[in-house]
């Protein structure tokens, strides 16, 4: 089957993910604030609400707490609802109904009940927006069973993986990089799905395995391309799932490399990163390590306004680059 | 309990009667004795059960306060869903729970509602339309406006109640649950069992408000305060509300005022209120006595037959923690098992 | 802004004039309208040298919204705290601040409030009492309990004020924060500044009051509604409500009716309003041209003297763009300062 | 100079902290839920109410998210409140008090304030209180700068930290583990204070280091001495803080014994076993490391009801030994 493959930007991707989980699923529903009319805070709902009507792009008041615990609800009773947090830092209010509720009613009940609940994290810095604005998360949701936790990294895998977001019986997290909205990439028409728990191998390398996650895959992208001109063939691997974690694909990269570099924004301690390289500390990847596992993430700072320290808070192309460079010279 | 038996003594008949016995059968209202009889030794027989080791964790137990959970649930189908307290062992029996598989469920068996992974404060039974008891105070609020927005997006015609206590009342929860089912409309009812106390705190030390029902203003819904301990008045509040959550006029507040008679749970010195009062309302309130003595009057009930009630609620009590005894505990094996959903 | 000097108009003597007109001197009236005229032309500055590229990030503009903040701080001292919105910049400036460090912060240098680490969003005083701007919607509102609770325990005799607009008054903190200032009787003003949507939301679709102040009965304390576009009105309830949080009489919610004229922040396409709204409040309602058709009634200032006012805050806006643009930012090396407290 | 040193519980030896800072600082007073006339949940603050009054031992409504956010005005301007969440389960609810305003507020405005306010989170699980009353959730704050987070596992050292902790200009978050509550030890009257962010190294040994954090330090000793009879030589390290992490400590054992254990009973994944393993993988004790570094966590599941279940959860002695064991031998 032929299926037309467009460029589109991240955000549109997303769009198109929820129109079609829409059209083709009663159940399904959007809330969130200011989805509606304004057509979200990053316009990633748009005009959605033209097509579908406000019952089904339902602008809530703000009440985070109070919205998730009614998708939650929803979800449990039969609706299949997507819930926006119009930033994911917002959704400190709501971690009782995403944490306590969402995620444990399954196992709480004995497994007599689902919660196909589908939420949405605008996530990260870079925005100017300072350090209530600018948080990445990700690592809190990733520490709960019950949970899935996605942070998908193109247009072509938040379409997917919204869409099996969609189909989940479970509840599922989509952490969103708010720069990555604007970013364009190819993606087909129509629907298909990306699978939640399987990470994806963007580019095949010998000398050193790179994993990073969300808008940080095409730093490290970046930089394998710019350290392959000094002949370092630097393996990236986009996690794309935080739980479960596909540790194998971790593993088996890192056989092959024998040095590892995580790469991710959030605070460095306690980050994905530290899951990843304690995953494979203790996998038997282990004995072929080379090198110390390196660890690129944030500062241990809240994000700062001031543009010329905001980026310097999180890596940068330059900041992998010289340690992918010194990783895989065995110096540091 | 459904209600679409037509009530045999009907409201031109009798005007006189409370409405409870104007709306429902005689047989519904010895039902209902049956229940609140089976609440109360539910819960006395998971306190001893408590106390000699059998049943481990913590418990809240709903004595005294069984008019409240059986009035509510009286106008509600099987279909109609509920959300629960920590303090739920009424609200699952009035929504037509199995003792036995609550009490298997207490014993942390898998024949438990919840397989014994979730014990007393998260019993549930779906089937009924509980959609579970919950450790997080307010926490069951908002679900029930979800469960009440899955309601009238479906067009199912169900009604979701929301069962919280006076305490719950101060948690953000419930504000902005109450906001977001009036804005919308929704077909909910959200029920404050207002039993004086939030665990050691009295609603006048916690709460800028006299009654809770004062706050239902705050939201544009009605605020009705009801008699908690007065089967009929509650049944009739919880009618009205019933009524125009289905008629799509929106969510009612209903306060019904109770009282626990037990400590707050099992770790409850209890310093907070005196000796006097919970002899008072033990002697001068008891739903149940009150009920009874309404059934005595009104001719549906005699001491035999209260006696046969009792008799058979012993029955089924025993009977319940047999079958809870009996039954199998969990495999270690199995431990993992119900976090996610399993894929066929 | 103290309030500690004698009115010239005192109330007996001229008892038909406004409240503000009683209450405060022709110098203190005049110092109002420069006070309005510096906050418009500094929001008008900042967004100009936003649309120029010079400041990044996102900024809330509160035009339109002058007298709701001038009339609230007016009873303020220095030492009274308050907690502003992500809206706030008019807060900053009413209650003291320097234009010249507000537009340092924006464009994120040392010399800025936050020292280019907060922004617009954080912008704060504490030396006047600001106690921060804040990017979470109603995150300020238990902040301002806190406040009041220690004027309370300290006996300092401060009273806090906590800003909010009407989308946050259906967040839980809002519920929870005023709840408990009720019940501990608090030296502290919730002053809600309705400007009929938060964000595109109008309080129709979001809220099921018409006032936000008819939630003031739900705690129990006193809802005063506003104009919040006529300085005098606003300056009479601030001061009315400033006494009693003084004499120990607890909280008071004061909505403030006002609009915004520009979009919620930079990214507004201004789809949820008209044209014909936005215009009608921009022409007959506009809260600094209601402010000087009465001091000019009043004889309290003349054109002369408005122009006066006008090009001396011309001059402030200029310095204080020059001062920023002329300040050092931040270097990187100290990018881990201010995360805690360096202990000597 | 002569310090009388009790046995006191741990609960006891929180108790005492709080009397004396009362005692000593007008500033600090406690807040919480049934903190007063009822004691608190674990019996806490006991009678400290008929010794301060109910101003200095307020009874707050069940507020979790305005409670915490009162307790971060007070500390603002000039009280030193210690606020008491009944279960940590509930500091969901007020997790943006703690992590948008808490943590950020003195960076956010410069440096221009502080916030001393002492938070106490009662965790763990091991009572029957199933999967909304048995988190630990410790890692979550400690993936935030601006929190300092501690776990405190002994009498002696519960009570020191606390006092520390009152005096420190900062947040400090203490995760306590109920199980200890009644756990007893030595503790010296009067005030002394316990560093914040010093792990101790609570048994020497030269085969294997094992990082345990709370509880299950004792289970680690127990451990360490079973393994003691088979000839296994254990270090055994009370990592104590959580942020900031004591890394040298760790460092410094793991570069003696080349092998690491980290044991924790919150969820595995993401759970502080992943940061402790992380930051010895990218140390200069790397090289020294003769084996996979080893984690036992939680069962990545909710804490189930069932008490068979609800053990098997979480790691226990015997799983201690056997993963030591193992791992001091070489074997996989
Ligand atoms: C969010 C949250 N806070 C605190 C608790 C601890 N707690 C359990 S029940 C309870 C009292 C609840 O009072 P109320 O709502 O009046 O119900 P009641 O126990 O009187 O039935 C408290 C404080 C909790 N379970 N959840
Ligand atoms: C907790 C939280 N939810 C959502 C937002 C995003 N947001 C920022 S301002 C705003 C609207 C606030 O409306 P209102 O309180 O009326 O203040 P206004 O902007 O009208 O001054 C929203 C939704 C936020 N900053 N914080
Ligand atoms: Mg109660
Ligand atoms: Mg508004």
């Amino acid at each position: 089957m032929d299926v037309a493959v467009r460029e589109l930007s991240y955000a549109q991707a997303i769009q198109e993910a929820m129109a079609i989980a829409m059209e083709q699923d009663e159940r399904v529903f959007l809330m969130g604030e200011d989805i509606g009319v304004y057509g979200g805070a990053f316009q990633v709902t748009g005009d959605l609400v033209e097509r579908f009507g406000s019952e089904r792009v339902m602008d809530t008041p703000i009440s985070e707490l109070g919205g998730a615990g009614v998708a939650v609800g929803a979800a449990l009773t039969g609706l299949r609802p997507i819930f926006e947090f119009q930033f994911s830092d917002f959704a400190t209010l709501a971690m009782e109904q995403i944490v306590n509720q969402a995620a444990k009613m399954r196992f709480m009940l004995g497994g007599e009940v689902s919660v196909p609940v589908v939420m949405r994290f605008p996530a990260g810095s870079g925005t100017g927006a300072a350090a209530q604005h600018s948080q990445s998360l990700e690592a809190w949701l990733g520490h709960v069973p019950g949970l899935k936790v996605i942070q998908p990294a193109t247009p072509h895998d938040v379409k997917g993986m919204l869409l099996a977001a969609v189909a989940d019986p479970d509840p599922v997290m989509i952490f969103e990089h708010k720069l990555l909205y604007k970013m364009k990439g190819p993606v087909p028409e129509g629907h298909y799905t990306v699978p939640i728990g399987k990470a994806d191998v963007r580019r095949q390398g010998r000398d050193l395995t790179i994993v990073a996650t969300s808008i940080m895959v095409h730093k490290a992208l970046e930089a394998a391309a710019a350290l392959q001109a000094e002949g370092i063939d630097i393996e990236v691997i986009d996690l794309r799932t935080v739980r479960p974690m596909d540790k194998q694909t971790i593993i088996d990269s890192v056989k092959k490399t024998s040095r590892l570099l995580c790469v991710y924004e959030a605070v460095k301690t306690l980050g994905i990163g530290a899951e990843v390289s304690a995953a494979v500390a203790e996998s038997d990847a282990f004995d072929y390590l080379d090198a110390p596992i390196v660890r690129l993430g944030g500062a241990e700072i809240p994000i700062p306004y001031n543009p010329e320290l905001e980026k310097a808070t999180v890596p940068q192309v330059p900041d992998i680059v010289a340690a992918a460079r010194d990783l895989a010279k065995g110096k540091r | 309990m459904a209600t679409a038996r037509k009530a045999a003594n009907n409201e031109a008949a009798q005007p006189n009667l409370p409405f409870a016995f104007r709306k429902y059968t005689a047989e519904q209202l010895r039902e209902v004795l049956h229940k609140m009889y089976l609440i109360r030794r539910f819960e006395e027989g998971a306190e001893d059960a408590y106390m000699r080791g059998l049943i481990h964790g913590t418990m809240h137990l709903s004595i005294g306060q069984e008019a409240s959970a059986m009035g509510i649930c009286m106008p509600l189908t099987d279909q109609d869903q509920i959300t629960s307290t920590h303090r739920g062992h009424g609200h699952c029996i009035a929504k037509g729970a199995d003792v036995k598989r609550m009490f298997a469920e207490f014993f942390g068996k898998t024949t438990g509602y919840c397989k014994g992974r979730g014990g007393s404060m998260h019993i549930a039974d779906v089937t009924k339309g509980n959609l579970g008891a919950n450790g997080i105070v307010a926490g069951g609020i908002p679900i029930a406006v979800g469960a009440a927005l899955a309601a009238k997006k479906l067009r199912t015609g169900k009604v979701a109640v929301s069962f919280f206590g006076d305490g719950a009342n101060n948690e953000g929860a419930f504000h902005e649950a109450l906001n977001m089912a009036a804005v919308w409309k929704l077909p909910v009812i959200f029920v404050c069992e207002n039993n004086g106390y939030g665990m050691s705190t009295s609603t006048e030390r916690s709460t800028a408000v006299k009654n809770i029902a004062d706050r239902a203003g705050a939201y544009a819904m009605p605020g009705v305060i009801v008699d908690g301990n007065n089967f009929s008045e509650v049944a009739e509040a919880a009618n009205a509300a019933v009524e125009r959550a289905r008629a799509g006029e929106g969510p009612t507040l209903i306060e019904s005022k109770t009282y626990r008679y037990r400590g707050h749970s099992k770790s409850d010195r209890n310093r907070y209120r005196t000796k006097e009062e919970i002899e008072d309302w033990m002697a001068n309130r008891d739903p149940i006595a009150l009920f009874e003595a309404e059934l005595k009057e009104f001719g549906i009930i005699d001491d035999a037959g209260i006696e046969a009630v009792r008799e058979a609620v012993k029955k089924e009590i025993a009977d319940g923690i047999e079958f809870a005894k009996d039954s199998p505990s969990p495999e270690i094996r199995d431990l993992e098992n119900y976090v996610y959903t399993e894929v066929a």
